[in-house]
Order: structure tokens, then C-alpha cells, then sequence
């Protein structure tokens, strides 16, 4: 699977740093510059710059017909989105809050995902939809979800998540030239963690997996805000010398179970980690094919470290609700005890 | 608890308060509803109609048409061959040829007006029974079998015909058409006599639909030029007009600022004229417009469909004396605008048509097994590429087997 | 591509075409719209008012309410309490006491008066920012705390008390409102003075959402005695009126077949008469209603939200001067209903409330964490169970532990 | 876990031979006699008694007060049923095909999934939602889907499927006595089969699993329409003299695995069996769990037969999509060959 070719960007080129949220306002700026068929749609993104301000100055700068402040309807919003791309344009909606999803779920189900394979590949949906998802940013409900797996049980989407600016500025800018539709999942609660970004480095292909830390005793996989969380505690470990092999998903439909496969077989042993509850999810489809390809090189089963099967509870129980490096060294030590 | 305590206001109606805006006087009564809604099944005081039932030409102030005799030749057999092959797709289904029809009989007028109205660079949202639609925007009919025979979802190109494939799910397609029509105004299609349109089609049943409302509200917001034509067929399934609304569908339209207009959906003139009209205002960047096209399903919902559950055969008996075809074969009779030989030149081509139809359905091939796993991204994926590729092996496994009978 | 393209008709206007009927003129342009909907800050035509903004009282020729100088002066220490409690929960929140805060600033005339006008057995589903209406369904301030904080969901009984939770998913409240209120009808409750109604509040920008519409619908429908309480508090976030439609947001009731009105949403006694007749009109059994109160957001959307960055301050200067609390009092001065005596005490006893929620905010316990774990079901899953056993001998171990600042 | 206790019906007692379609209207029927805040709501239930005449005679026999033919949206019906059960009804929505919950999707999962968390208590859901669904009946798109896995990843919802008219008499009535919200999945292709049901034996309880078949080789475990297939499947392996083990779910969530766990410590493999895509869905949780608590057991990996990870194809290639008895035992062929 080859990268797609992006130009390369006019906008700042070399080293920078920057937070997520700068890497991804970047990668929506390049995308608006490169392709005059792109639009962003979505509530408050305009003046405003979105309530996370992920969309800062686009509108100033390109326009209210390239970047629109829609309606209060999120069918509305993925619904005319369709009705754009079938007419060659490619939209890219931005979800106000993950829990705002639902509202717009059946269009992304029903037509969103299908029109693709029901015209026999006649009509393309090139479509991006941007949510800022997961918790522990002390908000009130609805605002701290994360709904991933039910859009990675659908066929016909593309479900993807960052966890660090270098790939929140590519794999956006991927996303948007991708054909398919892509669910973008942003780790908010990231938004104001820097990196270094250097734009003249070729991103990873969007539908891949990376090693993030190399290690040895155990595997630990995790997307999006729960990848910063397995590095930290990994270098807890690595102080008590425990050395743990980190793998950030990025892709969580179709995975790119490669690298984790070859890790697990090295390691014996596989932890993963996500904010949302486990039962019937990403993490769960991930156990049941590790089991399947590595049967013979686990030492222990595959165990995980998620949110609870509850709803997600008020604020002041979410440090408890969210797996945490306690949490996750915990669930590494059981693995370890196998 | 009975019935009456919310089927209609228990008792006597409470005395009117007179101290009281009238325009919030007493809700009408169930029965006063349904009279206002269907009792007459002229549509009421508004309905614009051109072709009385009995085929005379009226004149109506607003919506008027000039039209060839030829013009109406045409529409006439638009309409007979529709009719034709919607029959032989019912007859299809009945003979176990297709899973499932989805007949238009007695909605042929208000389809063929709203269709021939389009112009070629405009673009159609049908939902799933605008065959009379498909037709005239060039898709022959052999092209909607394969929906529901199950080899596919629609084999046309939605972008070259400019008629989108049938959407099932009720609404979803108001939004796709204004979304597109939105786009038809980014590209600076709208604003003059030749610009572009969108007209998008569902049933009175739709109307209750969230997403038929998001639409209404984005095309008023972006002025998008956008005709909805909502074909009052006075069924949803088993459920009457009146378990969706309290008035008259087109009167939705002045809550959200943009105009709604009733039209005699049986009368394939009135059908066209106000399409028209209503398309040209979108292409001048007038639109929104809704029209509700009162008419009626004279069929089943479905061929799976059993009408005589939940309606009286009198109210179809009613509407027979509206047929579209027949008023508009009288009104060319009465107008010596046809002879006979026209009418059995019509016959001939809808036989012919029909031996078509029947002959392509019964050599239509099945789809291979790979194509289970075909476009479902226009990027394919690695996982699916190995089960397509484990599916294959797994059926050519059968393939060499040679033991006859045997469960594997 | 220029934006005129699609914002406003490019160039002139196309000619208006005389043939047409006189209700489908041309659209208005981006500018008319705008003004229709907002540049009469006085709400039009149609806005129902009592009290002037310079506090007199006028008459109204449909909706008018006897009221007497104690009742008058209810509602003025209702709003001045509940913008006490507002101003004390913004505050809270700058000093990191609360996660956020949802101001009701501007909104009390509109809220008080809709509050008082429900009786007993009535019900009322807010959305998030009815800490007004939560007042006069006798819900103390502080019971909101917790919601902010984070340790709940809202702590009231939403049964005894005839007020549901705060509802944040824009849209959804309108639909459960109906739902409750078809109850109403079917349990025999509606159909004398002295029946059952609901309310249901939400925003100028839920407006826009399916689930408001088949609410609409559905009201309609079942006849049910719901009134549909619209804020139109002119912003949705950062989003103006004109971004959810082009028609005063109460003509949408039209389109529906029951009554809309538009009541100045700062003049509580308007509120309260509009609300009191309408919620009177639900329990004879003539309900839905749609109530659109004409109102401000005078501060920001929520404490996390910079109305700076979308809106001018003379907007908010000119709103200023039609404050509900302001005009309310200057009409109680001009009666000669209210002393400073009375006002003093007022104040003083917003000063205590303002304490006592301030003293309840600082000594709020936190939510044991089991709590994670209570009520998912009414019945619990032995899953659940075990995975709350498992996490409390989790933290068990912590406790345990005696070395200090390692990592685990 | 006690089975709720269920007076007697008053309607027909004693055993007889009934399909799954009739035995869900008596089970409807009981209900609405039971308890005048039993309702029904959903499109063309009324006088059409539904489109697959699960609701036949009803609102004839109980008014229309009781068996409401709702105005066409989906997120209206759910919307409002939770309206109806805040003010003390319990309602029972039917969903005309599993394609169409996706315009209630937003209700269910905003709302109905969550309102006896944030109430803490307070406010009940006894909501039950019918939904006819899976493939194999030649339908046309939407009205051969398999959406499960959805609900069972949301806390708050129980997931319930039912195979045979014995199970669909009680786990109707059972579900709709629960005061909880609960997702009731109908095998529709299955309605016409019949069985024995014998209404004065005590059911088990609503969410449990049950052995459907004893043997020692293979556990096959299944739910809904799959559940005659694996059995066919068993029957056929027998003749191979090949001893399958079939678990009817029964409960998708929260799901009761202590049948499996105990067959596979016997059996050592384990087969799942679904017609929903098997990605981030019930089957990924149950190989998960499986693999955690039966690590020493497992003599093969956890293995699936399900449909593919593509939308639902166009009838004619739906047999080739579902999984049928001659790959459920291609796959048990495979775990037996580990
Ligand atoms: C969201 C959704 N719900 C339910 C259905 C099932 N269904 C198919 S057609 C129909 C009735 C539609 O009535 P109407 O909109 O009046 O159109 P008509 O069939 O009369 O042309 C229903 C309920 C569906 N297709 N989509
Ligand atoms: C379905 C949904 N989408 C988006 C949001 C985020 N959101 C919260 S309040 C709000 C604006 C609401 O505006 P309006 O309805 O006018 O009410 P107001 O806040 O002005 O009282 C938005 C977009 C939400 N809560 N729910
Ligand atoms: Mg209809
Ligand atoms: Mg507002």
C-alpha cells in the first residue's frame, strides 16, 4: 500500500513545532490550497474557527463558499456533504463533539458508506468527517465518547485516528485526498501536545500501523489519546526495566495488523489499551485476530486496559473511568503473570 | 380509557374562548383532519390542475402551458409505455422472476410531468418507485431490474443520466439532492434561464422524516435550487395522510419560507407546468420549491403488499374515474390532436416494449461470487482482498469436488 | 467563484415574472432575509408585548393577563434570584470551581414567565440553559452544581418535581416532551381546564434538527398537549439566526397546522400570558403550540465560548436597554407597586442565595468512584458487578501500598 | 440470575405447534393483556398487523390506544416511546427491517441508553425494540441487515436475539417485564419455522445462554438465524461421525458466557457463527473473552464463520455472503485441523 503522492504544501515547509491542533488547522490549509473542490462544513466553523479552533482563519482566508458554517442538523451536515461529493466536491465535516455523531448516523451508514459498492464504484465519496473524541477534559455528557467501533464494524468506511501532530497534519491532508470515506477521530484531549513537525518527511501511507517505541517483555497497542498514555508508562517501566514495545494503531478500519503480529511474536504477549468500553469493539477485533495469527507465540491472552462498560460517567469520575499508565502497567503486569 | 380520550377530543368540543386569536381557535376534530385532508379527493380549493378528469382543458391563472399537439402525443405514450412496464414488473415478480416490484400505476402523470420538465443538465433524487422518472431521463426500464431481481442496486450512471440510483431508506435522498444542489450553485450554475436544477423525489409518507425537514431548512438557508416533489399518493404502506400531518402536505413549505404548491398529480399537464415553473425558478436562483402532487397508488405498496387489509376498494374505484392516461386520451380524442392509428401505434411500441422487458429479465446473468466483494472501497483493503481471495479458493474447493450428494 | 454566487443571486435580481402567482415572488435577497429575521430587534409585527422595554404596560388585543402588584412582584424577585444564582455559577466557574456554566443572562423574562405559567401537574423538558424554568419548578440552584462539576448528571427527581433532566443533545428533549405528553392524553389527563400539559424548551439553533421537526409532526398527529417553547436567543454558538432560516422561526407552526406565536421574550408578562394561554389551550385538549420568545444571549454561549470573536458589542448594547429585569422594575416603580424597601429586600436575599450556593459549591463531595458502576441498569449484569469488584480491589491495592511517589 | 416471574398467560396454555411470527404475537399479546401499560407503537402495525404480521389482530382486539401506527420516522417512534416511559408506559417499537433503526439511532443511543444512568435510578426505560433482521429472504438493500454488534457496544442496552418460537414467546414477554431498554432481534428468515411450545414450562431467564446441542469435538456458538444452521451443520457433522457442541447466545449483551467458557474447556474449540461482519462485533467480544478465560483450554484458536466485511450484497450473491452449513464446517474443519 503505497502513499498517496500529496504535493508538497506552499504553507510552512521545514521544522516547526507544533500542537495537534496547529498540525491539523496545517493540514485542513493545505488540502483548502491544493484542491479547490474542498469544502468544510460543520457548525461554528467559520468566524468562529470551531469551539476547538481547528479551523481557525480558513474561513477569513478562503472564503464562506469553501468553508461553511452550516446548519444545526448533523444529518444535514453528512447528508448535503453526499450530495457535494456527488457533484465532485470533497467535503470535509467537522463533528462538533463525538457524542454530536448520532444525529448524522444513519446517513453515514445507509448512504455515506454504500454508495460506493451500490453503484458498482460509479459514485465516489470522497468525504472526510473530522470528530474530536474521547474524555478527560472535564467536560459535561456527551462530550467525552468515543464511538470508533461502531464505525469500524461498518464496511465501506475508513476509520483513522492520530495521536501526535506529525500525524494529525498528514493523515488529515491523506484522509481528504483519499476517494473513500474516512471517519477522522482527533484526540482532544491531546490537542495542546506539541512535536516537532518536518514537513519534508514522507508521511506513512493513512491505513498503517507504527511502531511507535521498540521493546522486548511486552506489547501494548493503542490509538489516538491512549498512545501518549502507553509511552508514558512505558518509561515507567523501562525504570523498573521492564521494556514494552508501544504500536500506534492510526488505522482502526481496515487495521493494519502487520506490525502488531510481528511484535506479538517476539513479545508473547499483547495489552490493548482505548478509552472506549471494551465489549464489542476495536479492541476486541484486534484480540480475536491476534488469537487467530498467533496462536502458537502467546505466552498469555491478549488483555486490555479500556474504559469501563458503563456510559461514560460525570467529569469527576473519569480519572477512574480512563485507563491510565497505573491501569496499564497493572494490566501488563497480569499479562506478565501468565 | 377509551379510545376517543386522544383519537379525537373526549366529549363535547370545549366551548370556544372568543377572547382568542382566531387563527388558534379549537383544533379541528379527527374527522374535520381527514376531511381536510382526502374527503375530497379533488385536493381541495388550491390544486392546480390544467386537464379536468373528463379530459377538458382548463385554464388556471398562474400556471398555465403552451403545448403542441405532438407534445401531448408524447406525454401520452411516455405514460402508456410506463404503465406497460410497470404491469410487466409485477407480472414479473407474480411468475417469481423478481424478488419484489415496486409498482407506479396511477401516479404515471405526475411522474412524466415532473420528468419530461427536467432539462438534460439537471439532476434527479429518485426514491424507489419513480420508474415513470427513470424514463424520461433516458434509462430504459431493463436497466431498473436488476434492483429487484438482486443482481444489483442499479446499473445505470447516476452522473451521465443525471437521475441519482433509487434510495430505500425514506428521506435520506432530500438531503443528497440538496447537498448536490448546493454544489449546482457553488459552481455558478444558478442565476439564469439556462442554469441548473435538482428535483428530488418521495412520498407524503416521507414527510414525517427528519431528513426531509433538515433539507427543507438547508435548501431555504443556501438558497439552493432545489424542487421537492412529494408524490401524495395518500398511502404510506397501510397508514393514510392523516398519520402523518394535520393539513395539506404543501403548506409545509410557508414555515420554511420558500413556496409550496398542489397539483392535480393525475393530470400530466398540470404535473409539467408547475415542474417547470418551479425548475426555472431554481435555475433563476429563486428555489426552494415544494410541490405536492396529489394523486393516488392505485396498486399495492409492493408486490408483497396486501391493500385490501387496511383500504376499501370504493376509494380505488373513486380514483379510477382520475386515471391519468384516460383523461389525457379523451382530452386528444376531444381535440382531434390523435386518431386511432396513434393509439394502437402506442400499443404496439408498450407490446413491444413489454416483449423486451420480459426477454431481458429472463436472460439477465447472475453476478459472479467476487462481485460480493467488489468497489466496497474505491482503495481496496489488504483484509478484504484475502477474504475475497479465501472465498474464491474456498468455492473452487467445491468445484473439484467429485463426490455427488455428499453435504460437503 | 465568487461567495455572491451562492449567498445572494449574483448580479441584479432576475426580472420578476409577472405571470406568476404574487406568493412565489422571487426569493429575498441575503440582506432582506437578515432583516426580516433580526435588524427590527423589536421582533416585528407580530411580537406579542405587555411591558414595554421602558416598563409601560400596554394592551394586547389577543393575549392580555390580570395581574396584581404581588404577582408582579413574584416575577421580578424570581429573575433577579435566578440571575443572581446565573452570575454566582459564571463565576464559579472562573475560579475553577465548575467544569463550566451555561448563562441564562438576558433569557429570565422569557424563562420566569413560561416557568409560573405551568402548574403542578404539569411537566417541562429543558434543554441546558432553563436554570429559570428549574427555579420555578422549585428546583434549588444548587442542585444544577452538580451537573457543572462534574459529579452528576442533575441530582433532582424529575417525576416529583415535573421537570426532566437537562437534556444537551440538541433536539432530542422535543420528541421525549411529546412522547410524555401523548401519555397525558392517553391516561385521560387533557381535555378540561384542569388537565395536563407539557413544555418543552430549546434553542433558535435546534430549531434546525430532524428531531424537532417529527416532534412537530407528531404532536400534530396525536393531538398532544405540548407547547413548543423556541428561545430564539438570536445565536446558535457563533452561528446567527439567518444560518437556520430564512422566516421567523414561529411561522414554522403553520406548516404544521397549529398556532405560532411570537412573544418578546424579555417581557415577562407577555411569557407568562402567552404561556398561560397556551399551555391552557394544550389541557382543553387544542394543543400543540409553538412559542417563539424573541430574546438575547447577552452573555457568552457557554464559559468556554469567546462571543468576541463573532459578534459586536453594540448588538449587545442595543439589547441593553430591553432588559428584562430593568424594565420590569422601572414599571414597578411607575405603578407605585414596588418600594425600595421591597428592592433592598430582594437584593439581600439574592446575596444569601448567592452564598448559600457558593458555600454548596465549595463543600460538594465527590462522587465515590463505584459510582462508575450504579445504575447503568435497573437490573445489573453480573459483567458489570465483576468488573466494579475488580476495579475497587484495584484501587484496594493502592491503599496498600506504602511506597511513597512511585509509579505504582 | 432468577428468571422474572411471569404470571400465566391467559391466553392459549398447553402445547402446540407454532411458528416464531406466532409465538411473537402471542408473547405480544400476553403482554398487552398483562399489563394495560404494555403499548405498541411502529409503522403499519395497526390495521396491517406489520408487514410481517407479527402485530396481526391486535390493535382489532385492543384499541387503538394500545397499538399505534406511528407517522414515518424512526427516531420519532423511539423518541417518543421514551417519553411514554417517563410518564409510566412501557413500550414495545417495532422497526419495520434492521436497515431503518439508523434514523433512531441518535434516541437510542443519547437517550434511551443512558436516562437510568444520569437519573441515577430515577427514571426507568422499559423499552423494548423489535427489530426484524438478517438476510436470506431475497430482500432488496436494507432489509438484510445484521446491526447488533452496534447496540451490544453501548452500555445500557441489552441485546437480545431469539432462534426458535419457544424462545420468542418467553424472551418477548421476559424483555418486555425488564426495566430496562432492550434490543430484541428477530431471525426473520426464520419466522415461518415452527416448533413445540409448551407455555406452562418455566423459561430461562432472559439473559442467558443455553446449549442447544451436546457434544464433545466442536463448541459451535450462534445466535438468532444462525442457530438452525449450526444445527443442521452438527447434524450433518454427526453423520460424518463428527460430535458438535451448539450454544444458542441467546443474550448479545451483556453477553452470558459461562455456557461457553464451560463447553470449550470441555471441547478446546471454539466456532463462532453470525451473518453480521465479523469486525469489532459480538463474535470479536466472544473470541476476546474466550481466548482470556479458556487460554489453557484452547487447543485451536477461536475461528468465525460470518458474513463478509463488505455492505450487504444484492440477493442473488447473499448466499454466498451468509455463512451457511457447508462453511460453518469448513471452519470447524479448520480448528480441527490445529
Ligand atoms: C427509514 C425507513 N423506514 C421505513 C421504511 C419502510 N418503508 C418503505 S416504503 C414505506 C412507506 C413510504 O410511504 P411514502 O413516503 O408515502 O411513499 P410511497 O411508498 O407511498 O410512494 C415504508 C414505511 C423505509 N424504507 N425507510
Ligand atoms: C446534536 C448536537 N449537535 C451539536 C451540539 C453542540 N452545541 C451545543 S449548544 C449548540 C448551539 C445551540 O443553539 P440554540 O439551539 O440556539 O440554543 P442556545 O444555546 O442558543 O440556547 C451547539 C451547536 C449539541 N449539543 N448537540
Ligand atoms: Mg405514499
Ligand atoms: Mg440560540
Amino acid at each position: 500500500m503505497a502513499a498517496p503522492a500529496l504535493e508538497r504544501p506552499t504553507t510552512p515547509s521545514g521544522t516547526q513545532t507544533v500542537t495537534i491542533a496547529k498540525a491539523l488547522n496545517m493540514g485542513l490549509r493545505a488540502s483548502l490550497e491544493r484542491d479547490p473542490k474542498v469544502l468544510i462544513m460543520g457548525e461554528d466553523v467559520g468566524k468562529l474557527g470551531g469551539v476547538f479552533r481547528i479551523t481557525d482563519g480558513l474561513q477569513k482566508d478562503f472564503g464562506e463558499h469553501r468553508v461553511l458554517d452550516t446548519p444545526l442538523a448533523e444529518s444535514g451536515i453528512i447528508g448535503t456533504a453526499i450530495g457535494l461529493a456527488i457533484r465532485g466536491y470533497r467535503p470535509v465535516c467537522e463533528i462538533q463533539f463525538d457524542g454530536f455523531i448520532f444525529p448524522g448516523f444513519d446517513q453515514i451508514i445507509s448512504q455515506l458508506a454504500k454508495l460506493h459498492y451500490r453503484s458498482q464504484g460509479k459514485v465516489k465519496m470522497p468525504i472526510v468527517i473530522r470528530v474530536p473524541y474521547g474524555g478527560g477534559i472535564g467536560a459535561v455528557e456527551h462530550h467525552s465518547e468515543s464511538p470508533e467501533s461502531l464505525f469500524a464494524h461498518i464496511a465501506g468506511l475508513k476509520v483513522v485516528s492520530c495521536s501526535n501532530p506529525v500525524d494529525a497534519y498528514w493523515m488529515l491532508q491523506q484522509a481528504i485526498e483519499c476517494d473513500d470515506p474516512v471517519l477522522f477521530f482527533e484526540p482532544k484531549r491531546r490537542y495542546y501536545e506539541k512535536a516537532e513537525l518536518d514537513t519534508s518527511i514522507d508521511p506513512l501511507p493513512l491505513l498503517s500501523s507504527r511502531v511507535a517505541r521498540s521493546g522486548s517483555a511486552v506489547t501494548v497497542a493503542a490509538y489516538g489519546p491512549m498512545v501518549r498514555t502507553c509511552l508514558d508508562a512505558a518509561a515507567a517501566a523501562s525504570e523498573d526495566g521492564l521494556d514494552l514495545e508501544v504500536v500506534d494503531l492510526r488505522a482502526l478500519s481496515p487495521l493494519d495488523l502487520g506490525p502488531v503480529f510481528e511484535s506479538v511474536r517476539r513479545t508473547g504477549r499483547l495489552v490493548l489499551v482505548s478509552e472506549a468500553p471494551a465489549e464489542s469493539s476495536v479492541t476486541s477485533e484486534i484480540a480475536t485476530r491476534v488469537q487467530q495469527e498467533c496462536f502458537y507465540s502467546l505466552e498469555a491472552p491478549v488483555l486490555r486496559a479500556t474504559g469501563f462498560d458503563t456510559p461514560y460517567p460525570p467529569s469527576k469520575l473519569e480519572e477512574g473511568f480512563l485507563p491510565d499508565l497505573d491501569r496499564v502497567l497493572d494490566v501488563v503486569d497480569r499479562s506478565l503473570a501468565y | 380509557m377509551s379510545p376517543e380520550q386522544w383519537t379525537s377530543s373526549s366529549g363535547e368540543p370545549p366551548a370556544k374562548r372568543t377572547d382568542l386569536p382566531a387563527a388558534t381557535a379549537a383544533k379541528p376534530t379527527r374527522e374535520q383532519v381527514i376531511a381536510g385532508l382526502r374527503a375530497t379527493s379533488e385536493g381541495g380549493a388550491d390544486l392546480v390542475q390544467l386537464l379536468t378528469p373528463e379530459g377538458q382543458r382548463v385554464q388556471h391563472p398562474d400556471f398555465d402551458i403552451d403545448i403542441s399537439p405532438e407534445q401531448l402525443r408524447d406525454l401520452y405514450r411516455d405514460m402508456v409505455l410506463v404503465r406497460r412496464a410497470d404491469r410487466e414488473g409485477n407480472a414479473l415478480q407474480r411468475q417469481g422472476q423478481l424478488g419484489i416490484w415496486v409498482p407506479l400505476l396511477g401516479q404515471e402523470a405526475a411522474q412524466i410531468g415532473a420528468g419530461r420538465a427536467l432539462k438534460p443538465q439537471d439532476m434527479a433524487f429518485p426514491s424507489y418507485r419513480e420508474h415513470g422518472v427513470a424514463w424520461a431521463r433516458g434509462i430504459d426500464p431493463t436497466e431498473l431490474l436488476g434492483i429487484f431481481r438482486g443482481t444489483d442496486h442499479g446499473s445505470w450512471d447516476p452522473t451521465s443520466t443525471g437521475f441519482h440510483l433509487y434510495t430505500i431508506v425514506i428521506g435520506n435522498q432530500c438531503l443528497n439532492a440538496t447537498g448536490y444542489a448546493m454544489g449546482q450553485r457553488f459552481d455558478g450554475k444558478v442565476g439564469d434561464p439556462d442554469g441548473e436544477a435538482t428535483m428530488v423525489f418521495f412520498g407524503d409518507g416521507a414527510t414525517s422524516q427528519g431528513d426531509v425537514h433538515e433539507a427543507m431548512v438547508w435548501s431555504a438557508v443556501y438558497d439552493s435550487p432545489v424542487v421537492f416533489f412529494c408524490q401524495n399518493n395518500q398511502w404510506a404502506i397501510s397508514e393514510p395522510l392523516e398519520r402523518q400531518t394535520r393539513v395539506p402536505l404543501y403548506q409545509r413549505a410557508s414555515g420554511y419560507g420558500f413556496p409550496g404548491i398542489r397539483v392535480d398529480g393525475n393530470d400530466v399537464l398540470a404535473s409539467l407546468a408547475v415542474s417547470k415553473w418551479a425548475l426555472d425558478e431554481c435555475r433563476n436562483g429563486n428555489g426552494p420549491v415544494l410541490i405536492e402532487a396529489f394523486t393516488y397508488r392505485m396498486d399495492a405498496h409492493t408486490t408483497s403488499d396486501d391493500p385490501t387489509r387496511y383500504r376499501m376498494t370504493d376509494e380505488q374505484e373513486a380514483w379510477k374515474l382520475k386515471d391519468p392516461i384516460e383523461r389525457l386520451r379523451v382530452h386528444l380524442i376531444r381535440e382531434h390532436a390523435a386518431d386511432q392509428e396513434f393509439f394502437d401505434s402506442v400499443d404496439a411500441e408498450a407490446d413491444q416494449l413489454a416483449e423486451r422487458f420480459r426477454e431481458f429479465c429472463f436472460t439477465m446473468q447472475e453476478p459472479p461470487p467476487e462481485r460480493i466483494f467488489s468497489n466496497v472501497y474505491a482503495e481496496e483493503s489488504p483484509q478484504l482482498a484475502a477474504q475475497r481471495e479465501e472465498y474464491l479458493s474456498y468455492l473452487a474447493g467445491f468445484a473439484d469436488e467429485t463426490v455427488a450428494g455428499g453435504v460437503r
